[in-house]
C-alpha cells in the first residue's frame, strides 16, 4: 500500500510473450492424447472431487495449455484420481495420467536447475 | 423444346446447365466473367480432403464439353422485364432471352473485412484474409510478413463477417470453421516451426469428415484452439500484431502477439445476387440471400414463378451442397416444364 | 376461496431489473463470445468477467441475481463502454451494470459488499457537490488530505485558487457567466426541483439509509461522529 | 500501417458539424483542472474564427459523473438534460456544444434512448415541465468541443504562430492522441472517423504539422472507472490503467499525449507521478513525464497563446519540454504568479518527476 491509500493493480490478462510451456511440453510428450482436449467439460461433470469442492479438472487442462501454471501445485491435489472422467472423455484422453503427470512434472521443473524464466519460449510443443 | 437460362457458371450453374440439358432442355448459361468456376477458380485445395480445386474444375470443364448447352461468357444481365408471363433477360451485349425458366446461380459475395475495422484489415501489414492466403498457396508465393521474415506465430481469427450483428451478418457461413482448419495444415507443412492459433467461438464442424479434419488438426498438425471471439488487433513497432481475446474457456483476458493473422471471412449475398433479386422482384431472408418459397420442401422455388435457385445464392454450402442442390433445381426446373405442358 | 398471489420481494427485483429500458437495450441475447472481457479494463484488473455477467443474468434465476446484487462482482465495472462498441449481437454488459447497481442500491443489496458500500462515499462527496454547488465537482471539494495521489501541483492550486482561477480568466464564485461561476440560485431551485420530482433525492435517502442501518448492524449508533467515520471507512477500505 | 486505409475509415466516418451559432455546455471537470482550456475554446471560436457561441450562467452539471457512479437515476439525469435543451430553446440556439466526453455520452444516449423508447422523452418532458415549468425541443446539431476545433483546424493554422515541429531539427513531432471512451465507444457514428480509427485530434496533429504515433494500446481507457477514483480504495485500477497505456506508447518516445476529454488529460497527468512516486518510473527523458495537453491548450500554443494564460502551470507533468521543442518561448517566472505578477508560491517539486 502505497502513501496514496491504494496500491497500483496488477493485470490478470493471460499474455503469451509469458508463456512458459515446460509443464505443457513434458505432459504432450508423455500423453499425447492429452492434444486432442475439445473442453467439452464432461470430465467436469462427472469428477469425483468437483462434485464437493471447488476442483475444474477442464479449467486446469485450459490454464496448462496457457502456461498458467501459478497455484497449480494446490489444484492438482484436489484430484482423487479415481478415474472417471476418463470414462466420459469423448475423445478417450487418459486424463488420470495427464494429473499423474503434472504431478511429477511440478516436482521435476521445481528441481531444475535454471531459475524459472518467464520469457518467451518458442514452445509449440500443442 | 423449352428454353431455360442459368444466370451464373460457377459450381452450381454448370451442374444445372448440365443436368438440364441431359434433361433434353435447350440451355443457356450466362457468365459474366470470362472463365467458368467462380470463386472456385481461385481457389488452391479443398477441404476436408485437401485435394487440388483444379480437379473440381477440370471435372466442370468435362460437363461443359460434354452438354450440349451454350455458354455466353462476358455477359450479364442488364435488364429484366415479364410480359404475357415469360421473363425476358437482356444481356449487356444486346442480346434478348425468353426462356420458359430461369435458373439463378449467381453464388455469393465475400465479406469485405474492412468492414470489421477493429482487425486492421487494409491498414495493418500483416493481417490477411483466408482468401488472400489461398491466393498465396496458390501461386505458390511463400508465406512471409511484409518485412520478409517468416512468421512466427500466426494466428486464424473465425467469424469474419459472420454472426456478427456490427458486420451486417446475423448468419453463420458454416464453411470458414473447416477452411481455417485446412489452411492451418497447410500452413503447418509450410512453416513447420510456426505457432498456429485458431480463435473461435464454436467450432461448427458439420460435414463429412470435418470432426476427424479438426481432430487431426489437433493430433498431428500442433494447431492450437482457442475458445473466444477476438475482440481487436493492433500493430506493434515491430510490425507484429497485438490482439485480444477472452480465453472464454479459463475466463480470462488473453493477448498475444501474432506474426501473421488470418481473417476466415463468411459468405454473404453477394452484389449480382442483390441485382437479380431487384430485377425478378425476388424477396430476401434476413441474412440479405435469397428468400426459398420454402425453406423445407421448396428451396430451389423462389417467390416468383418459374425462377429457380441453385448453389450458394439461397445460403452458404459448400462445393459438395452446392452441386447436391443444384442437381435437385434441375430436376424442379424439369418437373415445372413438363407440368406447364400438361396445363 | 380467492387465491391471492403472492408477490415477493425477489418478483419485485426481478421486476425492476426487467423493467429498466437500459436492461432491454443493455441485454437482447449474449452467445459467450467473450469480445467484451477481451477489451474490459475491469476484467483485466479484477476478478471480473463481463461474459459471465451477461451469462448469469440471461438465465434468469433469482437466486444467482441476488448473490450479485449482492457481491463486488456488479461495481468492477468502470463504465467505459468499450463492451459496447465490440458485442456482435448489440448488447452492453455496462448498461445492465448501471440497472444491476441501481436496484441493488434500492432494496438494500449494496452495503453487503466492499465496494458497494462504497455508494455511501459517493454519494457524500459527488452526490452532494452536485446540490451544493451545482458541479460534480468543485474546486472546494477536492480536498488534498482526501487526493494526495493529485499531487503536489493540485495542492498548490487549492491553496490559491481564487488567485489561481482569477489569473486563468475564471469567474469562480461569481454571478453571470464563466468558468467555475457560481450557479444562480433560481438554477439551483430548479436543480433540486428535478431531484425532488424525478427520485434523485429519494434515491440518495435510500443510500443513507441503509448505510445507517448497516452501522447499526455492525453495532455502532447512527449519529453523525460514526457516519462520518463509516464514510472515511468505506473510502479507504481496501479489502487488504 | 497502411495511411489510405485509415483514411478510406476517416472518409466513412465524418458528421455533420454546425459551423456557427452555438450553445455551449460545460465541463465540471474542465473548469477544475483546466479552466484555461474552456476560456481560449471561447477566444478561439469567437475572435479567431469570428463565430457566435453563447455561454449560459444558469446551466449545471449534466450529474454525469454522479450517473455513471451509479448515485443518480436515470429519470434524473435525463430531466437534467432537457433542462439544459430547454436553455438552449429559450436562447433560440439549435446547435449543442459539448465540452465534456462523459457529457457527451451522456447526451448522445439520452438522444438515442428518446428515439427508441419516446415514452421516456414523455417522462421526461413531464418531469421537467413539473420541477422547473420549462419546454424544450431537441438540438438539430449536437457535437463534441473538440469537432469544432477539427472542423476549422485549417483556419486556425493559417493564423498560427507555431507548428508541431520541432523547432531545432524541422522534424514533426510525435504525438499521442487519446480520445475518451465516451466519444466515439458507445456510438460509433457520432465521432469523426468513428470508434477504431478516430479522427478528431488525429486531423488536428496532422494539420497542425505533428505525426500521430499509433500505439498497441491506444483504444484502452485512461482507467477514470468514476467510482473507482471517487473513492480513495479503488484508485489503483484508474492508475493501472493509464500505466498500461504508458508502457505501450514508451517506446515510441512521443513528444505529449493530447486529450480529448477532461476526466483522461487530468488522469493521464497525475497517474505519470503516482506511477513515478510508487515505481519510480517517468515515461519522459531524462525524468521528465510526457506533457499531456487538452486539444485547445494545444490549439493556443499553435495561436501563440501564451502558456501561462493558457494554465500549462496547472499541470502535473510539466509541459516546457514540449513548449521549448515547438520553440516557444515563456518566462518560467511567471508561472506562478497571478493576474498582476504577483508571487503565490510555488507547488513542491516531486523527487521523481518533472
Amino acid at each position: 500500500m502505497s502513501k496514496f491509500g491504494f496500491s497500483i493493480q496488477e493485470t490478470r490478462t493471460i499474455d503469451f510473450e509469458q508463456f512458459d510451456g515446460r509443464l505443457l511440453k513434458y505432459v504432450l510428450e508423455h500423453e499425447p492424447s492429452f492434444r486432442v482436449c475439445l473442453s467439452c467439460g464432461g470430465c467436469t461433470a462427472t469428477c469425483s472431487a468437483g462434485n464437493l469442492i471447488d476442483f475444474n479438472v477442464r479449467k486446469m487442462n485450459i490454464l496448462i495449455r496457457r502456461g498458467e501454471t501459478e497455484g497449480l501445485e494446490k489444484e492438482i491435489n484436489k484430484c482423487m484420481l479415481c478415474g472417471k472422467c476418463m470414462l466420459v472423455c469423448p475423445r478417450g484422453i487418459n486424463i488420470r495420467n495427464v494429473v499423474m503427470l503434472i504431478k511429477k512434472g511440478i516436482v521435476k521443473f521445481r528441481t531444475i536447475e535454471e531459475p524459472h524464466e518467464k520469457l518467451k519460449l518458442k514452445c509449440h510443443a500443442y | 423444346m423449352d428454353t431455360v437460362v442459368v444466370i451464373g457458371a460457377g459450381v452450381a450453374g454448370v451442374e444445372a446447365a448440365s443436368q438440364l440439358s441431359g434433361f433434353g432442355h435447350e440451355v443457356i448459361l450466362v457468365e459474366k466473367n470470362s472463365y467458368i468456376g467462380g470463386k472456385l477458380a481461385k481457389w488452391d485445395h479443398l477441404f476436408p480432403s485437401l485435394r487440388p480445386a483444379s480437379e473440381i474444375l477440370t471435372s466442370m470443364e468435362e460437363k461443359i464439353k460434354q452438354g450440349s448447352f451454350k455458354i455466353l461468357k462476358n455477359t450479364e444481365i442488364t435488364d429484366i422485364s415479364r410480359r404475357n408471363g415469360r421473363w425476358i433477360l437482356k444481356t449487356g451485349k444486346g442480346i434478348s432471352l425468353e426462356p420458359d425458366a430461369v435458373v439463378i446461380a449467381s453464388g455469393f459475395g465475400l465479406f469485405d473485412a474492412k468492414r470489421k475495422e477493429e482487425y486492421g484489415y487494409n491498414i495493418y501489414n500483416n493481417v490477411i484474409t483466408s482468401v488472400d492466403l489461398e491466393d498465396k498457396l496458390k501461386k505458390g508465393e511463400k508465406i512471409r510478413m511484409t518485412n520478409g521474415k517468416t512468421p512466427r506465430r500466426i494466428a486464424f481469427i473465425h467469424c469474419v463477417g459472420s454472426r456478427d450483428e456490427k458486420s451486417g451478418n446475423h448468419h453463420c457461413s458454416k464453411v470458414c470453421c473447416i477452411t481455417g482448419v485446412k489452411q492451418a495444415i497447410e500452413l503447418r507443412n509450410l512453416l513447420p516451426q510456426a505457432e498456429i492459433f485458431c480463435f473461435y467461438m464454436d467450432l461448427r464442424m458439420y460435414g463429412k469428415d470435418f470432426e476427424e479434419l479438426y481432430r487431426e488438426a489437433q493430433e498431428n498438425y500442433d494447431v492450437q484452439f482457442i475458445r473466444g471471439r477476438l475482440s481487436e488487433a493492433s500493430e506493434n513497432m515491430d510490425e507484429s500484431l497485438l490482439i485480444k481475446a477472452e480465453d472464454t474457456l479459463s475466463g480470462r483476458p488473453l493477448k498475444m502477439n501474432v506474426d501473421l493473422m488470418i481473417l476466415l471471412i463468411g459468405m454473404e449475398a453477394g452484389e449480382d445476387t442483390i441485382n437479380l433479386c431487384k430485377g425478378f422482384k425476388l424477396e430476401r431472408d434476413r441474412s440479405g440471400f435469397i428468400k426459398p418459397k420454402d425453406i423445407h420442401i421448396m428451396r430451389n422455388f423462389s417467390s416468383q414463378e418459374g425462377v429457380f435457385l441453385a448453389g450458394t445464392c439461397t445460403c452458404p454450402m459448400t462445393i459438395g451442397d452446392s452441386i447436391d442442390n443444384a442437381r435437385a433445381a434441375a430436376i424442379e426446373v424439369h418437373n415445372y416444364l413438363k407440368n406447364k405442358h400438361l396445363r | 376461496m380467492a387465491i391471492s398471489k403472492c408477490i415477493t420481494n425477489r418478483d419485485k427485483v426481478f421486476e425492476r431489473i426487467t423493467s429498466d429500458v437500459r436492461y432491454k437495450e443493455g441485454l437482447k441475447s449474449c452467445m459467450n463470445c467473450g469480445v467484451c472481457t477481451a477489451i474490459c479494463p475491469a476484467a483485466e484488473f479484477y476478478d471480473y468477467d463481463p461474459r459471465l455477467l451477461l451469462t448469469t443474468v440471461q438465465t434468469k434465476d433469482m437466486d444467482k441475481i441476488e448473490e450479485l446484487l449482492k457481491s463486488d462482482f456488479i461495481w468492477y465495472c468502470g463504465q467505459c463502454m468499450s463492451c459496447k462498441t465490440r458485442c456482435p449481437r448489440g448488447n452492453c454488459p455496462g448498461l445492465v451494470i448501471n440497472v444491476l447497481r441501481k436496484v441493488s442500491q434500492e432494496f438494500g443489496y449494496f452495503t453487503e459488499s466492499r465496494m458497494g458500500r462504497q455508494q455511501y462515499a459517493v454519494k457524500r462527496t459527488v452526490g452532494e457537490n452536485i446540490l451544493k454547488y451545482g458541479y460534480c465537482v468543485h474546486p472546494e471539494a477536492v480536498k488534498p488530505e482526501l487526493h494526495p495521489e493529485q499531487g503536489p501541483v493540485w495542492k498548490w492550486i487549492f491553496s490559491n485558487r481564487k488567485g489561481l482561477y482569477d489569473r486563468l480568466k475564471g469567474n469562480y464564485n461569481n454571478s453571470g457567466p464563466g468558468t467555475l461561476r457560481k450557479i444562480p440560485a433560481e438554477s439551483m431551485n430548479e436543480l433540486h426541483s428535478i431531484f425532488e420530482v424525478t427520485g434523485g433525492m429519494r434515491f440518495y435517502k435510500v443510500i443513507d439509509e441503509y448505510s445507517k442501518k448497516k452501522v447499526k448492524e455492525m453495532g455502532f449508533e447512527d449519529d453523525e461522529k460514526n457516519m462520518n467515520q463509516y464514510f472515511m471507512h468505506v473510502y479507504k477500505d481496501t479489502g487488504e | 500501417m497502411k495511411r489510405e486505409g485509415k483514411q478510406q475509415v476517416w472518409k466513412d466516418y465524418q458528421k455533420e458539424i454546425a459551423d456557427n451559432d452555438y450553445y455551449f455546455q460545460r465541463s465540471c471537470i474542465r473548469q477544475n483542472f483546466f479552466p484555461g482550456s474552456e476560456y481560449a475554446f471561447l477566444k478561439i471560436l469567437r475572435e479567431e474564427l469570428g463565430k457566435n457561441i453563447y455561454d449560459d450562467a444558469r446551466q449545471t452539471t449534466c450529474t454525469g459523473i454522479g450517473y455513471h457512479s451509479d448515485i443518480i437515476p436515470f429519470e434524473t439525469i435525463q430531466t437534467v438534460v432537457a433542462r439544459h435543451f430547454a436553455l438552449m430553446t429559450e436562447k433560440g440556439f439549435r446547435n449543442f456544444v459539448i465540452s465534456c466526453v462523459t457529457s457527451f455520452g451522456i447526451y448522445s444516449e439520452i438522444f438515442e434512448t428518446w428515439k427508441e423508447f419516446p415514452e421516456e422523452l414523455e417522462k421526461t418532458r413531464y418531469y421537467l415541465k413539473k420541477a422547473t415549468g420549462r419546454e424544450f425541443e431537441l438540438p438539430e446539431n449536437m457535437t463534441h468541443a473538440s469537432d469544432i476545433i477539427y472542423k476549422f483546424r485549417e483556419e486556425i493554422f493559417a493564423k498560427r504562430k507555431h507548428s508541431l515541429v520541432n523547432a531545432a531539427t524541422g522534424e514533426p513531432l510525435k504525438i499521442v492522441e487519446h480520445i475518451g471512451c465516451h466519444y466515439a465507444k458507445i456510438f460509433p457514428r457520432k465521432g469523426v472517423g468513428g470508434a477504431e480509427f478516430p479522427q478528431v485530434l488525429s486531423g488536428m496533429i496532422e494539420s497542425w504539422g505533428g505525426e500521430v504515433v499509433d500505439y498497441p494500446e491506444r483504444r484502452h481507457c485512461c482507467g477514470f472507472g468514476f467510482r473507482h477514483y471517487l473513492v480513495m480504495a479503488d484508485r489503483g485500477y484508474s492508475v493501472a490503467n493509464s500505466r498500461k497505456k504508458f508502457e505501450s506508447m514508451e517506446p515510441y518516445k512521443p513528444d505529449a499525449i493530447i486529450c480529448n476529454c477532461p476526466g483522461c488529460t487530468m488522469f493521464m497527468d497525475k497517474w505519470q507521478y503516482v506511477i513515478a512516486e510508487t515505481d519510480k518510473k517517468t515515461y519522459g527523458a531524462n525524468g521528465n513525464g510526457i506533457p499531456v495537453l487538452t486539444y485547445e491548450e494545444l490549439a493556443g500554443l499553435i495561436l501563440g497563446y501564451d502558456p501561462w494564460d493558457l494554465g500549462l502551470q496547472m499541470h502535473q507533468v510539466d509541459s516546457e519540454p514540449l513548449l521549448d521543442k515547438m520553440g516557444i518561448s515563456y518566462d518560467p517566472d511567471l508561472k506562478y504568479t497571478g493576474s498582476n505578477g504577483e508571487k503565490m508560491g510555488a507547488p513542491m517539486q516531486p523527487q521523481f518527476i518533472h
